[in-house]
């Protein structure tokens, strides 16, 4: 359990960082989530978590670092995805910190 | 691991009235992070898992359904559905969510027989 | 011969619990090595520390505990269905900052992941359910 | 390897056993458990799907299920009864194993 501060107003978030309400999200909240990691959101960064909030409306799921490269693949173009690209965005792995910042649950096929 | 085993989840039962459905896709989920040679078979009531437009808004719970979408990103590409359980329910393959294989249950046996590993729910 | 034993339901309530536990001591005493018995679904309520049956029936969960200890068997309750269901062991209830946690003797939760590991290193997988 | 199908539901309520034995292909050992067992009596409205299933298929009952249940001596001849023992063994010599749930 834990609340992030954005804007003046806490949001709930898990143990892990995770947003409790994926309807809490704004784009505020992921610069805040990336502030506090020491990383700088750009158009590159922006692109896959919102590339995550498209997805998660669609198939209500959080895909798995396997799965979001693929699917990246397929909608933004091969030289996206792939995981040496997304690792070097998002270093504490593409699928549950992308995820995190995207106000999605933990990916869904973290084993 | 380096084994690769031919892994079949059947599915027999409708989605929303028990978890069955929406635990199994969880398990396929996992599954298919494991490398394995997985397959989804519908027959019985479980075609109705598939069916399109499914809004469980009204009834206030998760729309695991639309996740059957994105199986083909989860590398999960056998998917069958059982023709004579689908021709009992009315329904066609235009009635269903996602691009599926529609056997027959002779054909469908012989796929069962050839399993490493059936899980059922 | 190597088995994974899958439960999908609950004691009590099904049958299948109760089937699931026969065949496992069968199997033991036949001399086959049980890999894993995996509880899925409902199945993780065969884990609770806190079921208390009327004494003159079976008592499912101690008995899965007992033969556990008995045969050193693998007893695991899948985590998403158990923190769904109330199940919980003590880092569990910790992280989520529950005061109490109610994992049974012998029983530990773990992720699917070890289901679909044991499925695959077995030469059989038997699943009891509803 | 011929494979092993259980069945736990009585064919009276739901159609377990009805789909189990349309997918079965002639040698197909097919066991009879909890609920199940209600499926391998005679003369039931079932039994007739029975009959003719044992002229291609092997079917087995688990023998505790059927006393717990009282019908031991309604059993159809043809049946071959296991206890948990011979469960296992079904197990170990047929694969692979589903369970029609």
């Amino acid at each position: 359990m834990g609340t992030i501060s954005v804007a003046g107003e806490k949001i709930e978030t898990d143990e892990n960082g995770y947003l409790n309400n994926v309807a809490d999200w704004n784009d505020e909240v992921a610069s805040t989530m990336a502030k506090k990691d020491h990383c700088e959101l750009t158009p590159a960064h922006w692109e896959v978590i919102h590339f995550l909030r498209e997805y998660y409306e669609e198939y209500e799921i959080a895909p798995a670092v396997r799965v979001l490269t693929k699917a990246i693949g397929k909608r933004l173009g091969r030289d996206k995805g792939n995981s040496k690209y997304l690792y070097e965005l998002f270093p504490y792995g593409p699928a549950k910190q992308a995820c995190r910042y995207a106000g999605l649950p933990k990916p869904t096929g973290c084993v | 691991m380096a084994t690769k085993k031919k892994i079949m989840i059947v599915n027999r039962k409708a989605p929303h009235g028990t978890i069955y459905a929406f635990e199994s896709l969880e398990m396929a989920l996992i599954t298919a992070a494991f490398d394995q040679d997985v397959t989804l078979a519908f027959l019985d009531d479980g075609v109705y898992q598939l069916v399109k437009n499914q809004d469980t808004r009204p009834i206030e719970t998760k729309n695991f359904t639309r996740a059957y979408r994105a199986l083909p990103d989860y590398e999960i590409e056998k998917i069958y559905v059982e023709r004579e359980s689908l021709n009992a329910r009315g329904l066609t393959p235009a009635d269903l969510a996602v691009a599926v294989e529609v056997l027959d249950a002779d054909t469908l046996a012989q796929r069962i027989m050839q399993q490493d590993v059936v899980f059922s729910a | 011969m190597k088995f994974t034993v899958l439960v999908n339901e609950g004691p009590y309530t099904h049958q299948a619990s109760d089937t699931a536990f026969h065949f496992t001591k069968a199997a033991l005493e036949k001399g086959h090595h049980v890999l894993r018995v995996f509880f899925y679904h409902d199945g993780v309520l065969n884990a609770t520390a806190l079921s208390v049956p009327p004494r003159d029936d079976r008592d499912v969960v101690k008995r899965w505990s007992t033969l556990a200890q008995q045969y050193q068997l693998d007893l695991v309750a899948c985590i998403a269905a158990a923190e769904r269901r109330g199940i919980l062991d003590s880092e569990d209830a910790k992280r989520h900052g529950l005061e109490m946690d109610n994992l049974a003797p012998r029983f530990r939760i773990s992720g699917l992941g070890q289901l679909v590991e044991a499925a695959i290193q077995a030469d059989r997988v038997v699943v009891f359910g509803d | 390897m011929a494979m092993l199908y259980t069945v736990n539901k009585s064919p009276l309520e739901r159609n377990a056993l009805e789909s189990c034995l349309r997918h079965a292909t002639v040698g197909t050992a097919i066991l009879l458990i909890e609920d199940g067992v209600y499926g391998a009596m005679a003369q039931t409205a079932f039994t007739p799907a029975l009959e003719q299933a044992l002229q291609k298929l092997h079917i087995y009952a688990l023998k505790p299920d059927i006393e717990a249940r009282g019908i031991q001596d309604k059993i159809l001849p043809g049946i071959a009864l296991v206890d948990y023992g011979g469960f296992v063994d079904l197990v170990a010599q047929h694969s692979p194993v589903m369970a029609w749930l």
